[in-house]
């Protein structure tokens, strides 16, 4: 099982070299350089030059990047060139918040979209299935903002329930986590919907039936525990999406979240930033991604047996 | 057992995700402030008036650094949070005139040699006395920052010698009249070379100013405390959180929510706060000059009649009407000047909108139907942009805006590789002449790659001849060949209005937006 | 059809492709879902023409300053936005813009996504890892900064809108179409056909990519309704196409420092963004039902 | 040993009968109501069991076997299956009229079923002693680790080693996962036993030893059996009675001595005559002609009568009713009005 894991760390490390080369070279590619906003009127040419210089940008792009990746394997993310702060310290800061933000609404939405996509696929092809999917189908269809734009309004304008932005208190995640987790609960619905009625034609369950299993407990025990593993994928997937793309809702709500900070880096062409929040945000998604696949294991014998199957091999060769 | 070990390792690997990360401090520690006044029980009618210890203040764009000598810091917030936390030689009062601060009297024959003698006994926040040492390692890394305000300001200083302690003199590069003026901007406050040296990341954390940095948090929030042994007139409020709001929307429901005590309102909501009881509005004009740029080398824009086309053509009330909901002011006269800079010639005639003079002159000029792009940049100019687009469609100008970013912006638009058309700007604008300099000679602010030699050498002469009579007849030349070259036109000045709590003020506006917070109060409602 | 192919043969499988697509569209007619989410983009393809035909350039940036901001009234169905211009208008001309991004974006995702999953599905080995990798380096970018990013560098108009939510789409796609090629590989009409010496390039696109089609349409539907959302969240973020040009989530964006005094002008746009990605969605579940007989309830 | 017979007044005679009979079916009607049809599927069967008595349930797929068992535990699927009418008692208890919650501690207490796949009547996600014990807790309410000794128990009988109780249904073949179906079956050791196809997926060395293992247990917890199966063989080992099921009715009953060699029912006779041979491998099969009817538009007469040779206009005319011929054989066949009407019969070997 920890080799698996190893493996699967071990293999983002090409992968985070190519997307770090990309967003350099992009970056790079984008008209105007960090340096183009600094230079006021009283510099001279001269000047200018040791601006630049100061900011590598009169080195070629691959010196820059060699230069980046060198520190990089070196485990330092390097100082963001606007901020001069270290990339891994304000990443620090504010990554607990879009962390807390993605799983907050991920709670939401599946707290309410297991039991909605149970009670879809129970009564699937009755009028009431079609309302649950409409439902769900429209909390898909919503754009993310616009329902953080309304919710903004309605209770934080009018009703003066919650605060409009983030004040430490645990009110001002209300309103992000129900704008972020609806399309979220959306998703889940449809997919636990789907996946249920592929296990409900199976036949152990009227094994269970036979056996006298209550109908509440052939539902959750025996359906939803086969159907667990799409399921799971979904909100590995959604997890992910949240995490790089946050950054509307952090818009919307002034949230200290990581999406913001990549759009101001890229606003700003602070190369250094972005690549480390990239990279950074990679690998948490594919620590999220090992962590759904190790869900799998603990809940799908079948595929717990396969990685041991492959030890035992290994064992015997 | 194998399902156990599989769970353990999810657990630990969360575990690890969020302890990696919860090193983090919530950025903002400051709690809730009630909005209603904590007035507990009946204490005695108190003779001088009670105020809240904390005022919440809205600034309109992300601080990433605190730290006058890296180009990262530059921000147009940076003269607010620099004149509660620093202070500079001169303080320049906000109807014009210079009043001793750190330096207590200053003198220059040949405005090239000037002389400070600085102020004792006073302490900066990190307990060190401000001395002329300061006011050199100030000078010296000033010179070094290219990129910066601060080198904008004390770059020009060629050398310095410390007479002694609490006495210094400074030689200029070139003559400037108003170097007293640089000196006095908040962005060349005096830095403290211990400090630095101790933390050279947070050595702009200590000045000498009113308050002293409490916390910061990058792009978000900064909170600063009074200065109890503050040299000048010790600050009323306590504590001040400084904090940007990117949704507008939320920013405004955080005023009337009273979380913050004061904001910026966009225009729209004005009205609602002209007469509101529980709701003080403070505004004023900035001198800042919208304008529009036409790029002297390219063909048709360079053709002045195609020029005198998009002047007749365009209508600045509506402009000012859509842009900012009609709270703006349109230029007084039809010369490129700041809203009340020094010596602006009032009797250049403005040209108004005749859309048939328009259409005569678009016939007489080289322009037959080409697509003109008005490149914008800021939310109000791209609003301009587009009302713009507008009316000069329908002379019969194909012109279409085009949206960029700031890198973009100065990239496309340097003086010597300019390749747009029109440039739709926000000019900044000082009370004094001499910022005429940036536009109208050539420098990166120059967006209208304007280059008349007869100018510049005017220019130079007003730099080096003292204020007077012989200085407004070469400003009013200057802008008289300008009005006839007519490379810009200036649309309209914003004014800007700031929304408060019922109770707040005190808070000094200069129209450079370089406001000064520091005697700012809350007055508590019983 | 190759001649190759007898003609009996090609006779049965054309019959059978007619016959195949005449049940999907009666499964298709039975499906509520389906037919509305088929009437609402019919809907928005009519307004589109409208537009081409009725609404000008000119109407959609003409400025009225006297009746900013008026509420929805008979003469402005919607009302009139910050610039006094008629929002219906300018949200059926906008139209174009989300039509052109679903049916675009998609069309890159399928065209290139296609192509590099059939080649990694098909061809196995090395291929099969490099173009992996590649999905998997572009399923690590988040979506919203590679868009950003496309943006800034080639400019806000909406070939570069599309390009940049197209790109996103690629990953996606190749997942699929390797997966199906995988399956449909190992069949023996496959051997067949490279026993009668077909190119391995015409194999793949005559019999294999065909029968990858249904999983083809239903992803393809499915991800016009994130496309349309990922272009409104990319302009609403400042990254869209330039300012007047009335694109939906411009529209949001543009008009959001307005929405508690103007509330209309947020919600009409948001309201058609949310029914484009409805529809589609819906389009998308019915074909995946009518497409796939065995999840009939 | 009595069977219930119906006299032409259509009044059931009221036959003694004794307290061990388990289970009695009286009359069951099941229709499939889809949407453009009605699937007919079991159109009267009525038949009684006894304690430690199997009965062979036997006919052609499609004949409504399984439906009948599903509507003893009652268990069709009520979207489109209805039971029309009839009643089942198990133990005394009438299965249709209870609720929900009393059928739920019924089922797999006094009564219980096997299904014919074992590769899925398994939860996959659940180990096997799990399995078990979750219905002996359901039952007779024990503790955790009670229950689960229980179910190493059941495994040891079934011939599974107890250790074993910790794996899944994936690490098991098909004949060790129908030994466990049964011990899941046989867990509270219900009255009633009803197997469906149990042994048709496995092999025949596995089927011996399943069928062989099944009917030790029935000897041991003096359960009753409803064997279901296709396969005569297997109803020869295993069942003391024998009903011969043909579209939804059952058109011969009786002991399997009166079936097996005194066999009346055409039907029957052809279901032998299609049985190969052992010692005579040269006689060729005699198939009976023809399909099963349409269950959607089954004929108005007797449902064997096109495939039947000695069909008669009479026999198309009204259906044929059960009529005792001794007193435990029974056959639905309206030639046996005429007397001296028989069949040929089928030749031994």
């Amino acid at each position: 099982m920890l080799r698996y894991c190893a493996i699967r760390i071990a293999l983002l490390i090409p992968i985070l070299l190519c997307v770090s080369f990309i967003i350099f070279w992009l970056i790079d590619l984008a008209p105007g350089e960090i340096t183009d906003t600094m230079i006021t009127d009283q510099m001279t040419e001269e000047d200018i030059q040791i601006l630049r210089a100061k900011y590598d940008l009169d080195k070629p792009l691959i010196v820059r990047y060699g230069k980046y990746i060198w520190n990089l394997l070196h485990g330092d993310l390097g100082r963001s060139q606007v901020s001069n702060l270290s990339v891994w310290e304000q990443y620090k800061i504010r990554f607990p918040f879009t962390l807390r933000l993605s799983i907050y609404s991920l709670i939401l939405g599946v707290a309410l979209a297991i039991p909605a996509g149970i009670f879809a696929a129970k009564h699937a092809g009755t009028i009431w299935d079609n309302i649950t999917t409409a439902i769900a189908m429209l909390g898909l269809s919503m754009p993310n903002f616009w329902l953080g734009l309304m919710l903004l309004i309605y209770f934080s304008m009018k009703l003066k329930m919650f605060p409009a932005a983030y004040d430490g208190t645990w009110k001002s995640y209300v309103l992000p986590v129900v704008a972020n987790g609806f399309a979220m609960m959306a998703s889940i619905t449809r997919q636990t919907r789907s996946s249920i009625l592929d296990v409900s034609r199976q036949d152990f369950l009227r094994t269970a039936r036979a056996k006298g299993v209550p109908e509440r407990r052939v539902t959750y025990k025996h359906e939803l525990g086969n159907a667990w593993i799409p399921i799971i994928t979904q909100i590995g997937m959604m997890l992910g999406m949240t995490l790089g793309g946050s950054a509307v809702i952090e818009a919307v709500y002034s949230w200290p979240g990581v999406g913001y900070l990549l759009v101001e880096a890229i606003s700003r062409r602070d190369t250094i930033m972005a690549c480390g929040c990239v990279i950074l945000t990679a690998t948490m998604y594919t620590i999220i991604l090992l962590i759904v696949d190790l869900v799998y294991a603990a809940i799908d014998p079948r595929i717990r047996s396969a990685y041991a199957r492959k030890k035992k091999r290994r064992v015997e060769a | 057992m194998k399902k156990i070990v599989c769970m353990v390792l999810c657990v630990v690997l969360c575990v690890g995700l969020l302890a990696a990360c919860s090193g983090g401090t919530t950025p903002t520690s400051t709690p809730a402030p009630s909005a209603k006044p904590t007035e507990a029980g009946t204490t005695p009618a108190p003779q001088e008036p009670q105020y809240h210890d904390q005022i919440n203040l809205y600034i309109a764009d992300k601080v990433a650094i605190i730290d006058p000598f890296n180009p990262g810091a530059q921000s147009s917030q940076q003269g607010i949070y620099s004149h509660l936390l620093y202070d500079t030689l001169v303080h320049y009062t906000v109807d014009g005139k210079y009043v001793p601060c750190l330096a207590t009297e200053w003198s220059s024959d040949d405005n090239v040699n000037y002389n400070f003698k600085l102020r004792e006994g006073v302490k900066y926040h990190n307990g060190e006395t401000f001395t002329a040492d300061d006011v050199a390692f100030t000078i010296d890394r000033a010179k070094a920052a290219q990129g910066t305000s601060m080198f904008d300001r004390l770059g020009q200083v060629d050398s310095y010698e410390v007479v002694s302690d609490y006495e210094i003199n400074i030689t200029l590069k070139s003559p400037n009249v108003d170097f007293i003026f640089d000196v006095s901007t908040p962005y060349a406050s005096i830095m403290n070379r211990d400090e630095y040296d101790k933390n050279p990341d947070q050595g702009a954390w200590v000045g000498t100013g009113p308050f002293k940095m409490d916390n910061f948090v990058p792009n978000d929030s900064i909170t600063l405390v009074a200065n109890a042994d503050y040299w000048g007139e010790k600050p009323i409020t306590k504590k001040f959180v400084l904090r940007y709001i990117a949704e507008e929307t939320a920013r405004l429901i955080m005023l009337e929510n009273g979380e913050f005590t004061f904001a910026d309102l966009p225009s729209i909501y004005v009205p609602q706060y002209e007469n509101n009881p529980n709701f003080e509005l403070y505004s004023y004009v900035m001198d800042n000059c919208n304008y529009i740029a036409f790029n002297m080398k390219r063909p048709i824009t360079g053709d002045k009649n195609f020029r005198m086309a998009v002047a007749y053509a365009i209508d600045r009330q509506a402009i000012v009407d859509i842009a900012l909901d009609g709270y703006g002011k349109v230029v007084d006269s039809g010369a490129f000047w700041g809203n009340n800079t020094a010596y602006k010639n009032r009797n250049l005639k403005l040209i108004e909108q005749d859309l048939d003079k328009a259409k005569e002159y678009l016939e007489k000029s080289v322009y037959n139907g080409e697509k003109i792009e008005l490149v914008a940049g800021m939310a109000h100019t791209i609003k301009s942009a587009e009302v713009l687009m507008a009316q000069l469609r329908a002379v019969g100008i194909n012109a279409e805006v085009r949206k960029v970013d700031g890198p973009t912006m100065a990239a496309i638009t340097a003086y010597d590789s300019n390749d747009c058309d029109i440039i739709v700007g926000s000019g900044v604008w000082t009370p004094l002449g001499s910022s005429c300099k940036s536009y109208f000679t050539p420098s990166n602010s120059n967006k209208a790659c304007y280059d008349n030699p007869e100018v510049i050498e005017l220019i130079d002469k007003a730099a080096a001849t003292p204020d007077g009579e012989e200085r407004q007849k070469i400003y009013y030349q200057i802008q008289e060949i300008v009005y006839d070259d007519m490379p810009y036109l200036g649309t309209f000045h914003m004014a800007l209005y700031i929304g408060a709590q019922k109770g707040a003020g005190g808070a000094v506006y200069y129209p450079t937006n370089n406001h000064d917070y520091s005697m700012a109060y809350w007055l508590k409602q019983d | 059809m190759s001649s190759k192919v007898t003609a009996q043969q090609a006779v049965s499988r054309q019959y059978e492709k007619e016959n195949r697509a005449l049940a999907v569209w009666k499964r298709l007619r039975t499906n509520p879902g389906a037919v509305i989410g088929l009437i609402i983009l019919i809907i928005m393809v009519l307004l589109m023409i409208y537009s081409f035909l009725f609404i000008s350039y000119e109407e959609i940036y003409t400025i009225d300053s006297k009746n900013r901001f008026s509420p929805p009234s008979s003469e402005h169905i919607f009302g009139t936005d910050e610039m006094g211009r008629d929002l219906a208008k300018r949200i059926i001309y906008g139209s174009r813009y989300s039509l052109a991004v679903a049916f675009g974006a998609v069309a890159i995702g399928v065209i290139i996504g296609t192509f590099l999953g059939s080649i990694a599905g098909y061809f196995g080995g090395w291929v099969d890892n490099l173009i992996m990798r590649i999905s998997d380096i572009m399923s690590s970018i988040p979506g919203i900064l590679l868009g950003m990013v496309i943006v800034t560098i080639l400019g806000p108009n909406l070939l570069n809108l599309l390009i940049a939510v197209g790109v996103t789409n690629i990953a996606g796609f190749i997942r699929m179409a390797r997966a199906s090629v995988l399956t449909t590989k190992s069949n023996e009409y496959v051997e067949s056909a490279r026993a009668i010496g077909m190119s391995e390039f015409r194999i793949i696109f005559t019999q294999v990519l065909p029968n990858s089609l249904s999983p083809l349409i239903v992803t393809a539907t499915a991800r016009m309704a994130t496309s349309i959302l990922a272009a409104a969240g990319l302009s609403f973020l400042g990254f869209g196409i330039a300012a007047p040009k009335p694109e939906w989530g411009a529209l949001i964006s543009g008009s959001r420092n307005f929405i508690n005094y103007a509330p209309h002008l947020c919600t009409y746009p948001g309201l058609f963004i949310m029914l484009m990605a409805f529809a589609c969605a819906l389009l998308g579940d019915g074909l995946r039902d009518a497409l796939d007989p065995k999840l009939k309830k | 040993m009595s069977i219930k017979t119906v006299d032409t007044a259509g009044k059931e005679q009221a036959v003694v009968s004794n307290d061990d009979v388990v289970l009695e079916v009286e009359d069951l009607v099941v229709h499939y109501v889809l949407k453009k049809s009605v699937v007919e599927a079991v159109n009267g069967v009525s038949f009684k069991l006894k304690k430690r008595r199997a009965i062979g349930l036997v006919g052609e797929t499609g004949a409504g076997k399984t439906t009948t068992a599903l509507a003893i535990m009652n268990l069709v699927p009520d979207p489109p299956g209805v039971i029309k009418n009839g009643k089942i008692t198990v133990c005394g208890k009438d299965m249709l009229s209870m609720k929900p919650h009393q059928l739920e501690k019924i089922r797999g207490k006094d009564i219980s079923m096997i299904f014919q796949d074992p590769m899925t009547s398994l939860n996959p996600v659940m180990t096997v002693g799990e399995q078990i014990a979750e219905s002996v807790r359901l039952h007779e309410h024990v503790g955790k680790h009670e229950a689960m000794k229980r179910a190493v128990e059941m495994l040891e009988l079934v011939g599974i080693p107890g250790e074993r109780a910790g794996d899944y249904p994936h690490q098991f073949s098909g004949g060790m996962k129908q030994r466990v179906v049964i011990a899941v079956a046989l867990a509270c050791n219900p009255s009633v036993l009803i197997a469906d196809e149990p042994t048709t997926a496995l092999d025949v060395t596995i089927q011996a030893q399943v069928l062989s293992m099944m009917n030790d247990l029935k000897e041991k917890c003096d359960t009753a059996l409803v064997m279901i199966t296709h396969d005569l063989g297997v109803v020869a080992k295993m069942c003391d009675e024998v009903a011969v099921l043909y579209a939804g009715r059952i058109v011969e009953y009786g002991t399997l001595e009166d079936v097996f060699n005194r066999t009346m029912h055409p039907y029957t006779e052809g279901l032998f005559n299609s049985l190969p041979k052992i010692n005579n491998r040269h006689a060729p099969l005699k198939p009976i002609p023809g399909l099963m009817p349409d269950p959607t538009r089954l004929p108005p007469g007797c449902a064997f009568a096109d495939r039947c040779r000695y069909a008669t206009d009479a026999c198309r005319a009204n259906i044929p009713e059960l009529r005792r011929v001794s007193d435990t054989h029974s056959v639905a066949c309206s030639r046996y009005e005429e007397p001296g009407f028989s069949i040929e019969g089928w030749r031994h070997g």
